[in-house]
């Protein structure tokens, strides 16, 4: 490889991500002059809450070298919890706002047991998370019954429709999510320590880090958020549904690993989740936006986002670097 | 009888069906050194972390300051006051320097789970100031070298002296065989200063530091504790014949004259330069000669040996292989032009722990113990065990997997993985001796003149200075990447006082 | 060759009235294959946590108590998978096959060709629902694929593009929610919608996007479409009632709810509840109860022999197209409230399966 | 990684250490047998609540059904075992469906030899991309499966009948005596590659850059060869996938095999092979093939209620999964 290019491309270093967000949103801006207008920001940020909501959790636990596959079906059970709890439909229920609060405790719940399952019964995250996904999906439906609830609460409704000072709620919301992910990612033990069991498990458990137990937590947090995030959703459709969660759990792992976050753990933080989740949120918008032919809008999105992962990781590519 | 602050009583532990320890009885006292002697696999690492309670002993007990105890779990050691300083590389790469020296016993650092980096900054400069380093507790680890990492360990050990009122006990296991002879000078320093108040077990194979700090040596082999001595009786001479069990020379003998370094050369480096690393380097090696390469940590040695294998580009410069010049695109190239390479790291470069040794051995030369289609397991199999005797491995068979084996017999492994197939050009050693045994470090020697002998250019790193006399027939001193003195051995013999001088 | 086709089709019609009027005036004419009791019915679709399949099921397990079958009445769902459609099927026929009922809603047509096939080698039998696949034909060689219940989506698609177009006054642009693009149902509903598009020039088609049938996926289309073309939106378009739900949401987030058209397909509780507060102008629904009991009920009478074995059937009752209901705000308060028994007891009598047949769908 | 504290026992088997040393006998037997009895124990479990489970009829069944993600399972247990994995496999072998469906009438046995060749073509170009460019084979993989299943859906955006020429492939459809034919190619991959990672050169690289891929490097050994041959298997055993389906549904469809991916990568792990890489067989894979086969189709026979299916689903594979994970090769459960 010629050094120029590498020089260039090395002086990027971690804004790769960035870089590609950035060229996304040029390149719509060009292709589609009612792109870059302040309505279609709304919406872009909008349509980024949830997915944000998910990335942040989704972060702590890729950094600690774990996976977490059971995102989908999570969020349905979390979903069906929520629209069953808050005034709906189908029960008497009607806790109102701490329908938020319950949802996110059942996803927490389930988080744990992710970590349960994975430090006691020592079994990978990947496939760990992947059955108890199917596990909440099954829930869900038990849930569900005959017919998806609807959400009958107007408040809630209202406020995960509308906007404040012209920002949308759920985008505020998120944000409120993602400075929570960062002082926990910077200013506590538990987040630090994700650095640590990621980049180095057994020498956190010889330094007498009780490894289990942070990373039963930092699954459970990510439960949470994933809870979270259904709650939104849910009140933002006005109703609980099974298939809420679906093609979250790739998209999720996509934008975390494009923001930085290596898969084989140790290194990344939540900003940069965030700048990966807005470059698939500002691709997919795009996409709508310049009208991409449907069929081949899959493999677009699939062939930009090799492009982002090359730009990201082109200045660390160092002979005796391991990806696996 | 003085207090005892630390008392190991018949200690035996079993991996696999290998004693790895068997009953060693030990006593630390208060505000003692006591060294800890043997060859490698004599069950020294194994009693520190027994001691340390990363692993529990099968039989016998472990008393401290007068009360037995059972460590369930590392931190139940550490708050009473035992560190421990691994001897594998053991920090964490993503975090900071203060986190790694303070980790798991942040203290004041964290707050109700809210971590002050400030404080936290502030404490680790403490124990970095104790070490007489520069570098900013904010650093982040990976920007490290390795010395300076191998130095943040030893604080993170010094570090438990703030977990408990007592006076805190260290076991240093070879806390000085990644260093050049600075970074040495400031851990035997500190280990001076620690008697003062606090017991220390300091593991090493350079017997004389050993006899410098110790009060108390303590000697090992195959598990057990042969011998306990007052360092004021002991010569290194002596040490090594209670280590070995019997007569060895001391000085690693050097046969005189070397009439096989050959006059045509086989590789030549001219003005490489690689940024920041090392700047216009040129080197010609010619066939059947050691050439060693002296150099503090940051001399830009190691990266040097590491471009000849073609592992990083240089920036500038030309490589020519028996004058024909040579652009390595990466390690592979290197190898297929007969260039061989032991890289430092034993554990993550060197070998494949859990491959088998035969498997290990061939591992470059793959090809020429292959059928038309499949690998001649039999072949394979005759060859490895063949080596496994030239080099005297002490392996159970060719079979087994390398990481059953002690250090210094997976560092053979590791030499023998360029010797299986056709006779390598060009052998670059990276510091092939690092915490090896006398007996190891002998074979080894032995070995590497062997294939000068056989006109293999061979170019050297070594830790300490009497190895690079001992065995090379040229000495190139680097300073922060620049060559600033050759020697040739056979003329003008340099002493190790010039040598240290052009180094620093 | 279609010319004997043709006459040999008349003379089976005639065959089967004959055969019809006898099975009227006394039943047990035809012998009876299976005992009534063996009679096993098994219900193959996606999933049920989307009202149209629930209601799938609901028809289905609704005949089997009317029969008199409900201890034998199977319900299997695939979850989208179409191997394991075909997988499901195959492996429960290890027991009782020749008095095995499957009404199936094909995941995907692929699926279509290996449950036929396995029908006619296990010897159970088969009705299959909407999918038209040219190549495939009940009437050819294929006796136990009792019957074909097609649905002709194109016409769904003209019917409730028709109800968005008069809607709309006949002029303005509208936004097209596409279903799976891989599947027929979409594409038949699109050219649908094509074709009434060719017919009023006034009504231009601004954009088009698939959103999977899925009420997720269509709420940020929908947002991206409206932040793009604004008001020149005057109508949308969606290939089923979900992805007309998510829009309608995306609507509401605006505050545009009820001031657009939007129509669906497939008439779920939802959707109707929609059209009947005015947010929603039309969905067109084929009957899920019908269709997820019909093919049952076609089975059942043959097994019991009250009707005479199918390869005896005319062409256009093996494969036929299903009335389809329009639901707009007129009649949305009669749809809204689920049916009862007797609604459908009269279509499931022995004599009397075609009811709502409109047609060859050949 | 860092070998500190007892974290890292050596294990045992698995490496396909020449002859297999002392330590591994044992543990590697213990480990080797679990999945075999979990795939017993689901068997006789399942034919409690349905005995005819376990007749001829149904193993037949059984053994048609595993046998497209038999073959996806093959190629991602070579992936994985190189320390990757392979998101991209179901959507190639959906690609590959198409174009046989479409080709076949025309060109008969070429059509078929032609999309095989574009599939492991196809494989080979993403081990190339994750290996040269550096880029985990997680995200290069997860693009190549929006790539594909884009492009499968642009050729043809519905189901395409196979026209003409079905007999060329039809025979995968049927058996002999008794056994589906599918199936018997499913197993003669298996043994053909089982071979290659056990004898040949190619697989020694292979476990050698799955346990420590630095080592594989200042080896000297051509990682990216091997990376790029190794993902071309996967797309091959992709493809091959691709024409079973074509032959079991005698059409062709750009989504029909998209639903198989994340079973067959439970079958590679529940079988035991390490997700980390280096350790691992196809041995094992097999076995997991069958316990997956069984969980999909055996827990819909033996009559449990739809909604609690994806729960005695998700129950099952972590159970499977908890049994059969050999632990001492893992050491750190990531």
């Amino acid at each position: 490889m010629s050094g120029g290019v590498a020089a260039v491309l090395g002086g990027l270093r971690t804004s790769g991500p960035l870089l590609a967000l950035l060229a996304l949103t040029v390149g719509f801006a060009l292709a589609d002059s009612g792109f870059a207008t302040l309505a279609n920001l709304r919406i872009i940020l909008d349509s980024a809450a949830v997915p944000l909501v998910l990335a942040v959790g989704m972060t702590f636990v890729i950094r600690q070298g774990s996976i977490d596959l059971s995102i989908e079906g999570l969020m349905a059970a979390c979903s069906l919890v929520f629209a069953l709890a808050v005034a709906n439909d189908r029960t008497q229920f009607d806790l109102g706002w701490l329908g938020l609060p319950v949802a996110a405790a059942v996803g927490a719940v389930f988080g744990l047991a992710n970590g349960l399952i994975v430090t006691r019964l020592r079994v990978p995250s990947f496939m760990a998370t992947l059955g108890l996904g199917s596990i909440g999906l099954g829930v869900a439906m038990l849930l569900s019954g005959d017919q998806p609830p609807l959400v009958r609460d107007t408040p809630l409704r209202q406020w995960a429709l509308g906007q404040t000072f012209g920002v949308p709620n759920l985008a505020l919301a998120a944000a409120a999510c993602l400075a929570g992910g960062f002082f926990v990612e910077q200013f506590t033990r538990l987040g630090r320590y994700s650095y640590v069991v990621g980049g180095a498990e057994s020498v956190a458990r010889v330094s007498g880090i009780n490894v289990d137990f942070y990373k039963v937590v930092v699954f459970a947090f990510a439960g949470l958020m994933a809870g979270l995030a259904a709650a939104m959703e849910s009140a933002r459709l006005g109703l609980g549904h099974v298939e809420i969660g679906a093609g979250q759990m790739l998209g999720t792992i996509t934008a975390v690993v494009i923001g930085g976050t290596s898969l084989s753990g140790g290194s990344g933080s939540v900003l940069g989740s965030a700048v990966g989740v807005l470059a698939l949120t500002v691709l997919a918008n795009g996409m709508v936006f310049v009208g991409a032919p449907p069929h081949l809008e899959k493999a677009i999105q699939g062939a930009i986002v090799l492009v982002a992962a090359v730009l990201a990781g082109w200045h660390v590519r160092d002979r005796l670097r391991i990806v696996k | 009888m003085t207090a005892v602050a630390l008392r190991a009583e018949g200690l035996s532990k079993r991996f696999g069906d290998t004693d790895a320890l068997r009953d060693v009885t030990l006593e630390v006292r208060p505000c003692e050194v006591v060294g800890l002697v043997g060859e490698n696999g004599a069950g020294k690492s194994t009693l520190l972390k027994l001691l340390a309670g990363v692993i529990e002993p099968d039989v016998g007990q472990i008393i401290l300051r007068g009360a037995p105890v059972r460590w369930r779990k590392v931190r139940d050691a550490a708050d009473a006051g035992i560190g421990m300083m691994f001897q594998e590389p053991s920090l964490i790469p993503g975090i900071s320097v203060a986190e790694n020296i303070l980790l798991a016993h942040e203290g004041p650092g964290i707050r109700l789970g809210i971590v002050r980096w400030r404080k936290l900054f502030a404490l680790a400069r403490a124990w970095l100031v104790k070490l007489g380093m520069t570098i900013s507790p904010a650093a982040a680890t990976q920007s490290l070298s390795f010395s300076e990492r191998q130095l943040v360990a030893f604080a993170r050990a010094l570090a438990v002296e703030a977990r408990t009122r007592e006076a805190p006990i260290l076991l240093l296991d070879e806390p000085t065989s990644a260093l050049d002879d600075r970074g040495v000078a400031a851990v035997l320093q500190t280990v001076e200063a620690l008697r003062t108040r606090a017991s220390v077990v300091f593991v090493s194979h350079r017997l004389e530091e050993v006899l410098r700090v110790c009060d108390r040596i303590y000697v090992m082999k195959d598990g057990r504790c042969l011998a306990e001595r007052e360092a004021g009786t002991l010569t290194v001479e002596a040490l090594e014949q209670l280590m070995v069990g019997h007569e060895i020379s001391t000085d690693i003998a050097r046969d005189a004259a070397r009439p096989h370094v050959a006059a045509s050369v086989c590789l030549e480096v001219r003005e490489l330069s690689r940024r920041d690393k090392y700047a216009d380097v040129s080197l010609a090696l010619r066939h059947g000669e050691v050439m060693g390469i002296a150099g503090a940590a940051g001399s830009g040695c190691e990266e040097l040996c590491r471009t000849l294998f073609g592992i990083d580009a240089p920036q500038s410069g030309t490589m020519l292989l028996e004058g024909r010049t040579v652009a390595l695109r990466d390690p592979a190239d290197a190898v297929a032009h007969g260039i061989g390479y032991v890289p430092a790291e034993r554990a993550s470069e060197g070998i494949i722990g859990a491959m088998s040794v035969a498997a290990n051995m061939t591992l470059a030369h793959l090809a020429r113990f292959c059928g038309r289609w499949a690998i001649d397991r039999r072949r394979e199999q005759d060859v490895a065990e063949r080596w496994i005797e030239r080099l005297r491995i002490a392996t159970p068979s060719a079979t087994t997997r390398a990481s059953d084996l002690s250090g210094g017999n997976q560092q053979k492994v590791a030499l023998a993985k360029w010797l299986v197939g056709r006779r390598p050009r060009v052998l670059i050693l990276d510091h092939p001796l690092r915490g090896l045994d006398v007996l190891a470090r002998r074979d080894i020697l032995e070995t590497i003149r062997e294939l000068a002998r056989d006109g293999v250019g061979i170019v050297i790193v070594a830790d300490s200075l009497d190895e690079l006399l001992a065995v090379s027939d040229t000495v190139v001193v680097m300073r922060d990447g620049r060559v600033s003195a050759r020697y040739s051995i056979a003329e003008d013999r340099p002493t190790r006082q010039a040598i240290l001088e052009s180094m620093v | 060759m279609r010319q004997e086709l043709a006459e040999f089709g008349a003379a089976a019609v005639r065959l089967v009235f004959a055969l019809a009027l006898a099975g009227a005036a006394l039943p047990a004419r035809a012998q009876a294959l299976c005992e009534k009791s063996q009679i096993r019915l098994v219900n193959s679709m996606r999933e049920i946590t989307q009202p149209y399949h629930v209601n799938l099921n609901k028809g289905g397990r609704m005949f089997a108590r009317w029969a008199g079958l409900e201890d034998n009445y199977v319900l299997q769902l695939n979850q989208g998978d179409s191997d394991k459609q075909i997988a499901l099927m195959r492996s429960i026929l290890a027991t009782n096959p020749k008095c095995t009922v499957f009404n199936v809603e094909p995941n995907a047509d692929v699926v279509m060709k290996p449950m036929v096939d396995t029908a006619d080698r296990t010897g159970a039998w088969i009705v299959t629902h909407w999918v038209l696949n040219r190549a495939l034909h009940p009437f050819e060689g294929h006796d136990h694929w009792i019957a074909h219940v097609a649905v002709n989506s194109q016409a769904v698609g003209v019917a409730v593009s028709e109800q968005l177009v008069a809607a709309m006054g006949g002029k303005g642009g509208i936004v097209a929610l596409q279903g799976r693009l891989d599947t027929d149902p979409a594409q038949k509903r699109f050219a649908g919608l094509k074709a009434v598009l060719a017919k009023h020039p006034g009504v231009t088609l601004l954009a088009e996007q698939p959103a999977n049938w899925d009420r997720r996926a269509a709420f940020p289309i929908m947002q991206a479409w409206l932040a793009k073309y604004g008001d020149r939106i005057r109508g949308v378009w969606a290939a089923n009632d979900d992805m007309a739900l998510g829009a309608l949401e995306a609507l509401r987030a605006a505050g545009l709810a009820g001031r657009i058209p939007v129509v669906g397909v497939d008439g779920i509780p939802e959707a109707i509840a929609a059209i009947d507060r005015g947010e929603m102008t039309a969905t067109v629904s084929s009957d899920a109860f019908y269709q997820g009991s019909i093919g049952l009920a076609m089975g059942t009478c043959v097994l019991t022999g009250q009707a005479p074995p199918p390869q005896t059937w005319a062409k256009e009752r093996r494969e036929f197209f299903l009335r389809v209901v329009v639901i707009t705000k007129d009649n949305a308060a009669h749809h809204a409230k689920e049916p009862a028994v007797d609604a459908y007891a009269g279509e499931w009598r022995c004599d009397n399966l075609w009811s709502r047949a409109t047609g060859p769908a050949f | 990684m860092g070998t500190v504290g007892p974290a890292k026992q050596p294990d045992g088997n698995d490496r396909f250490a020449i002859g297999g040393g002392r330590s591994g006998a044992g543990s590697g037997i213990a480990t080797g047998l679990a999945p075999v009895a979990v795939l017993v124990a689901l068997v006789l479990a399942i034919s409690a609540f349905s005995p005819s489970f376990l007749s001829a009829y149904s193993l037949r069944v059984l053994a048609a059904e595993s046998s497209v993600i038999l073959l996806l399972a093959i190629g991602q247990t070579i992936v994985v075992i190189l320390g990757g994995i392979d998101l991209s496999m179901a959507a190639l072998a959906s690609l590959t469906s198409v174009i046989v469906a479409l080709l076949l009438p025309e060109l008969g046995a070429g059509a078929v030899l032609g999309a095989l060749c574009i599939a492991a073509l196809i494989g080979a170009l993403q081990g190339l991309v994750h290996a040269r460019a550096k880029i985990p084979s997680f995200i290069v993989t997860l693009a190549g499966l929006g790539l594909w299943s884009g492009i499968a859906l642009a050729i043809a955006n519905t189901t395409v009948p196979v026209a003409g020429r079905y007999e060329v492939i039809g025979w995968l459809d049927a058996h002999t005596w008794g056994v589906p034919n599918a199936f018997v190619l499913g197993l003669a991959m298996l043994g053909l590659f089982q071979v290659a990672l056990a004898r040949l050169r190619f697989g020694r690289h292979v476990y050698a850059i799955g346990m420590a891929e630095r080592v594989a490097l200042l080896s000297g050994i051509r990682v990216w060869h091997v990376k790029t041959l190794a993902f071309a298997a996967s797309g091959l055993c992709s493809g091959l996938a691709g024409v079973v389906m074509v032959a079991r549904t005698s059409s062709g469809n750009p989504t029909i095999a998209d639903s198989l991916l994340l079973p067959s990568i439970a079958a590679v792990l529940i079988g035991g092979t390490a997700i980390t890489g280096g350790h691992g067989s196809l041995a094992r894979t097999l076995i997991g093939v069958c316990i997956v086969a069984v969980m999909r189709v055996g827990v819909a026979v033996a009559g449990i209620a739809p909604a609690y299916e994806p729960i005695a689903y998700g129950a099952l594979v972590v159970i499977a999964v908890a049994i059969t994970v050999d632990r001492q090769s893992i050491g750190i459960v990531k």
